[in-house]
């Protein structure tokens, strides 16, 4: 890390710690939901942004995770043992569903991912004997930790925040380590990098592993959050949330996903104004970003940069970014 | 007499009922560099993919230093030791001159598991600046390989053939479509790199002037067989690959 | 990201200025499904509190206070309902309506628990009242409360011993299928075919088929307006004998609508119906059609309920206080003579539960027709 | 036995609806390798078009029809290709991807917000009659939304194979580059595959829509019914496509009664990953072309 990032990570996390001081519950559960959204959403950036795997089911990792800690949790085990369960249980699925990412790629990996998203959340609706069904599971215990209680919102939001920058330092340990650039290798040119050695059938394992375990951690810290885990929340329709969460943001960026969720959860209440319209205002200014900057906005701040600053032209190969 | 490092045995591969390449055998010796020619359709490719255990031979084996490497993945073919380039551009384009060298390393070093707690450069930054300096391109360290020139692609796809210190390189057109400076370049460095680490080399070239100056062995093929095998001197005077060429 | 948090920073300032303003008038807040899945409910129910709150506010507000009415959208989503209500808390309002899909309500109430926030809800699952929360109260009975009414008149008067039951697999259907499951079993009636549909099924060709080759000899449909309307047409097509029975949705003007002619001897018990032959509702669904023009359901009217809920209660404590709120409304009844925004006589016990008079309905040539009143119970 | 009959002919007429959605988003995948996560909305909007010509503009129905196609081949073919495929096509499928999705999120929208959140009923287009054969219901619509379907795309095949410009649209869709040197004018092919798309979504929509009835959300289901039934067929193949629609058709009125009725949406997406993983080129498809 050079010096100019550890100043900018320091006032970044003394931000995120003052950031919910003095706001009412509404906004620090809503920024308790954007860290966990984007611990989702770093996880499918590792698998979609740096290792190229099109992904189109983080949202039922967000369910396994979520069902899994919910379970436990009511059954009286603690937070803290639920957590890692939830974790290895999504990594070693997420395994399994990298086998077919060895088989075949691109649109025909989107569909079998997606798929597998709707299966799960039919497994979740299905099983009422496990899941509750429709009905869903409800009032799971929030975490204490000895003398410190995350009963209330802030005590809450920092327990988020710390298991979030936990995630953001694993995730820019991995992305990186020789794994990270093994991730972007496999993106770039799978065959290439057999060549050289990389394992590509392990480490597209991995990637989907990976990507899945920080899913599952994201789905174990909203149990408590919400306190209320149905099927519906964990359907197609947020693997695709996630996916824009990731590409609006900027895949294979660090922030990019960060950025995204942000833009995502934030949104309707930036367009609120428009009342019944911002869901027709967002698609658009969606279709227009990626006319003008597939690569997210964080292509699109590079952009913005390189014109101010054109010291280094601006490469065809930049704009391609991951691709299906 | 020095080791073999390939030896390929009787190998037959047939496409249905086409053979593309029949019973053909040779050897390989350490630090030799052998030129594999031959006209279009006369099975170059076949058994260059038979050798990289892409293709298994419908009979016959080919061995890297004493291992059958039939159905063997590119990635394990690459720990036994064999490097290669690419006939295409095959370069990582969004990454750095750099981490396209270090990551031609780093899977030989160290385990899974150093790789992701060890250092981010697998303790391989010194080692992969030599290499970058080896072909001259010290001064690209940290472009982004797609942005490089044509010839600098193919520079640095060749220091990735290298970095693992392999003992065999299998180097698949190398000079198709380079400039001539830059070819001039390229043999330059190959021919130093041979000398220097005794590393073998197989070439599969079109460019006639290339193979004959940088070999020092050449089987030309037509047919899917061998019709000649010898130095680039006996090559040149042959009239069996004269005719093979010009009258196919 | 930085940036994004100063926006939220600037936003939070912006609302919590806008709530210092708030005095001479009264926020009322409505938690609705505006988008998502859940739209045309939310939005009719919306548009019910409007009118209601349009009234209310012309004729001089509650105890001399205009409303402020904010609407907060749920998107159909029970996660983003419960952060909807915590915003509505957090800016202040003094009671919450919404939202109809069980589905959020039952997430987003504990949220208003917490907070002692009277919540008035247009839910009908029986989940509902069942959580011993102090603060819910509905505007129109839950399902378990319809559905003996419906059962015993299927069995005395339809004479249907054997029922096929066709379900949306949703916490909607699923509350009312449970329901009805155990009130078939206390008389005795079979459930020959069980059948959950998917949310926004489009073909019931195979659902149809199956009832057909079972004996039953009535079905029961508890699905939402397009799949009710859907089954219907199927249930022609393949032409299926079967008297057909729901709840109010099956009934409705909007399934006749979509139905057509297929809707025609769909049998309903429904709770609300602007075809009831009551001067308030028939006034209250006129005036609707005028504003909005389109016409009102269930939903419109139990928005609208539940508005005048808000102002009957307040002008009764005399007083802007949640908890006084809360419990006042436990063990009231208001009857619509002197309360005429509540439109027909009810009564909330210690739940929040509600009762009142409810109808038999029968489609006939393609408008509902009331075949009997049956009491509150 | 009745019922047997019954869902098969149910799903053969549902299936080949189902079918011209599935060969819009092959041609679409062909001409310009477009994932069109928007193609379920795209069946869903005609109707509305419909609904709207006839009750603002006084349109009889079969002239709102024919108005309808019209706009949609300009809306959903030639718009759609010029606002948002051809300034994206270079960068890749992925923001191509999204870019779709948000489309049908807007048009999804669009409808609920400027049309009605609620569900319409849309006119039948042919008389309600039903016959009794072998105990099954065979309705006149089932007949004739077969025949239709049927119709349009063996006469989209004829087209394709019996006249110039389909077999320079064939040409571009197999290998673009090839095509160029042989003097086809490939944009303007791919664009005659938008133009199509759109045309066959209008098509698809008029017919579905007297029994699903026009609602905004409707794409959502009929989206991925459109590319199961196109990559079970085979995604090069328009007779895949054909065949796909038909089988998912059947397959999803089959698992309900005879399987799950909770779990019969899975069993069209198992059917999918099995063919993804056993068979990528589809039930009909061809090895050569697939893009893998």
């Amino acid at each position: 890390m050079t010096p100019k990032n550890i100043i900018f990570a320091i006032v970044a996390v003394g931000l995120l710690i003052i950031a919910p001081l003095g706001q009412g519950n509404y906004i620090t559960y809503v920024l308790c939901s954007w860290l966990l959204f984007s611990i989702a959403a770093m996880g499918l950036n590792l698998t979609l942004g740096y290792a190229g795997q099109v992904s189109l089911a983080q949202a039922s990792f967000m369910g396994i995770g979520a069902y899994i800690t919910a379970l436990m949790t009511l059954n009286g085990i603690h937070w803290i043992l639920a957590m890692p369960c939830a974790v290895a249980a999504t990594f070693f699925v997420g395994l399994v569903l990298g086998y077919p990412a060895l088989r075949v790629q691109h649109h025909f990996l989107a569909f079998v991912t997606l798929a597998f998203n709707t299966l799960v959340f039919l497994a979740f609706r299905n099983e009422e004997w496990l899941t509750g069904g429709s009905f869903g599971l409800v009032g799971m215990p929030r975490p204490d930790f000895w003398v410190f209680s995350t009963m209330k919102q802030l005590p809450f939001y920092y327990f988020t925040l710390v298991c979030f920058l936990i995630s953001a330092a694993a995730f820019w340990w991995i992305v990186h380590s020789p794994w990270g650039r093994a991730f972007k290798a496999l993106r770039e040119n799978p065959i290439r990098a057999n060549s050289v050695g990389v394992d590509t059938r392990r480490m597209t394992l991995l990637a989907f592993a990976i990507g899945s375990a920080f899913g599952g951690l994201a789905g174990a810290l909203m149990t408590p959050l919400v306190q209320f885990i149905e099927p519906g929340s964990f359907a197609l329709v947020h693997s695709l949330k996630l996916l824009l969460m990731v590409v609006v943001g900027g895949a294979g960026f660090f922030f990019g996903p960060i950025l995204g969720a942000a833009i995502v959860i934030l949104m309707p209440e930036v367009l609120r104004f428009t009342e019944g319209y911002y869901l027709i205002i967002y698609a658009l200014l969606v279709i227009v970003l990626m006319v003008y900057s597939p690569t997210g906005l964080m292509g699109l701040g590079g952009k913005v940069i390189t014109r101010f600053r054109p010291q280094r032209e601006v490469r065809k190969d930049m704009v391609q970014g991951a691709q299906l | 007499m020095s080791e073999t490092i390939l030896s390929v045995r009787n190998v037959s591969k047939n496409f249905g009922g086409i053979q593309a390449v029949r019973e053909v055998s040779f050897d390989v010796k350490r630090g030799e560099v052998l030129g594999l020619i031959g006209p279009n359709g006369s099975g170059k490719s076949t058994l260059f993919n038979c050798v990289l255990g892409q293709l298994k031979p419908s009979s016959g084996e080919v061995h890297v230093n004493g291992r059958n490497v039939a159905g063997m993945r590119a990635c394990d073919l690459n720990k036994l030791g064999v490097g290669r380039t690419f006939q295409q551009l095959s370069v990582f384009p969004q990454m750095s001159v750099i981490d396209n060298i270090i990551l031609a390393g780093q899977e030989h070093h160290g385990t899974m598991l150093s790789r992701l707690f060890g250092p981010s450069d697998a303790g391989l930054t010194a080692e992969a600046e030599q290499m970058i300096a080896f072909f001259r391109l010290s001064h690209l360290r940290d472009e982004l390989a797609g942005s490089l020139s044509y010839g600098q692609q193919k520079l640095v796809d060749a220091a990735m053939a290298f970095m693992a210190g392999p003992s065999l390189v299998l180097l698949d057109e190398p000079a198709g479509g380079v400039n001539l400076t830059m070819l001039g370049n390229l043999k330059e460095r190959l021919k130093t790199y041979n000398e220097s680490h005794d590393t073998t080399f197989v070439v599969i070239e079109h460019n006639m002037e290339f193979v004959m100056s940088l070999c020092s062995r050449i089987v030309v093929l037509a047919e899917g067989a061998i019709i000649a095998e010898g130095t680039p001197d006996e090559i040149r005077n042959n009239q069996q690959v004269i005719d093979a060429y010009l009258g196919g | 990201m930085l940036k994004n948090l100063f926006m939220t920073a600037a936003l939070a300032v912006s609302l919590s200025a806008g709530a210092a303003h708030a005095a001479d008038t009264v926020k009322l807040a409505d938690v609705a499904e505006l988008s998502g899945a859940g739209a045309a409910a939310g939005a009719v129910w919306h548009d019910g509190v409007k009118m209601a709150v349009e009234e209310i506010n012309a004729d001089g507000g509650i105890l001399g206070k205009q409303i402020d009415l904010v609407a907060y959208d749920s998107q159909t989503d029970p996660q983003n309902s419960r952060a909807m209500v915590q915003k509505a808390i957090d800016e202040g309002t003094y009671v919450l309506l919404g939202t109809v899909y069980s589905s959020s309500t039952v997430v987003n109430m504990l949220v208003a628990m917490q907070n002692g926030m009277p919540q008035i809800t247009g839910s009908e699952s029986p989940t509902i009242t069942a959580k011993n929360n102090p603060y819910i109260f509905r505007t129109a009975f839950g399902a378990q409360k319809g559905l003996p009414k419906l059962a015993a008149y299927l069995k005395n008067v339809v004479g249907a011993e054997n029922v096929a039951v066709v379900w949306a697999n949703t916490e909607y259907g699923k509350g009312g299928h449970d329901a009805f499951a155990s009130v078939a079993k206390e008389l005795g009636i079979n459930i020959t075919v069980d059948i959950p549909t998917e949310q926004a099924q489009v073909d019931f060709a195979a659902d149809v088929a199956k009832i057909k080759s079972s004996d039953a000899d009535a079905v029961f449909v508890y699905l939402t307006e397009e799949e009710s309307a859907r089954f219907l047409i199927e249930a022609d097509k393949q032409n299926l004998k079967l008297p057909t029975a729901g709840d109010t949705v099956l009934a409705s003007q909007k399934v006749i609508d979509l139905a057509g002619k297929a809707a025609n001897g769909a049998l309903g018990h429904v709770g609300l119906t602007t075809e009831a032959p009551i001067p308030t509702i028939q006034k209250m669904a006129a005036d609707f059609k005028k504003k909005y023009g389109y016409g009102a359901d269930h939903n419109a009217i139990k928005g609208y309920i539940g508005v005048y809920m808000v102002k009957y209660v307040t002008e009764m404590i005399g007083e802007f206080d949640r908890q006084k709120f809360a419990d006042t409304l436990h063990g009231l009844c208001l009857d619509a003579a002197s309360h005429p925004g509540i439109l027909m006589d009810a009564c909330w016990d210690n739940t929040g539960e509600m009762s009142r008079a409810s109808f038999l309905v029968k489609v006939v040539e393609g408008t509902q027709k009331i075949t009997a009143t049956l009491p509150a119970n | 036995m009745p019922e047997f009959i019954q869902i098969m002919i149910s799903g053969l007429s549902a299936g080949s609806i189902y079918a011209l959605a599935a060969v819009g988003f092959t041609l679409l995948w062909q001409a310009s390798q477009t994932i069109n996560f928007a193609q379920g909305e795209f069946v869903m909007l005609p109707a509305f078009f419909v609904l709207a010509l006839m009750s603002f503009a006084g349109f009889p129905l079969w002239l709102a029809i024919l108005a309808a196609i019209a706009l949609s081949v300009l809306l959903l073919g030639a718009i759609f290709k010029r606002l948002i495929v051809e300034p994206m096509i270079s960068h890749g499928t992925l923001p191509l991807v999204i870019a779709t999705i948000a489309l049908g999120l807007l048009l999804k929208e669009a409808v609920k917000e400027f049309y009605s959140p609620l569900g319409q009923p849309f006119p039948s287009l042919f008389p309600q009659e039903v016959f009794v054969v072998a105990g099954a219901s065979i309705s006149i619509p089932d007949i004739a939304n077969f025949i239709i379907a049927m119709g349009t795309i063996i006469a989209l095949q004829l087209f394709l194979q019996r006249t110039r410009t389909g077999r320079c649209m064939q040409a571009t869709a197999q290998n673009p580059d090839v095509a160029q040197i042989l003097g086809v004018d490939v944009k303007r092919m791919v664009l005659y595959t938008f133009l199509i798309n759109g045309a066959l979504a209008a098509i698809a929509s008029v017919l579905i829509t007297p029994v699903y009835l026009a609602k905004f959300s409707n794409g959502e289901v009929l989206g991925v019914v459109a590319f199961t039934a196109a990559i079970v067929g085979g995604f090069n193949q328009i007779r895949g496509a054909l065949v796909g629609g038909l089988v998912i058709g059947v397959v999803d009125n089959l698992s309900a009664i005879y399987f799950s009725a909770e779990y019969r949406q899975a069993v069209p997406l198992i059917l999918l990953i099995v063919i993804i993983l056993v068979r990528p080129q589809g039930l009909l498809g061809t090895a050569e072309g697939r893009t893998v």
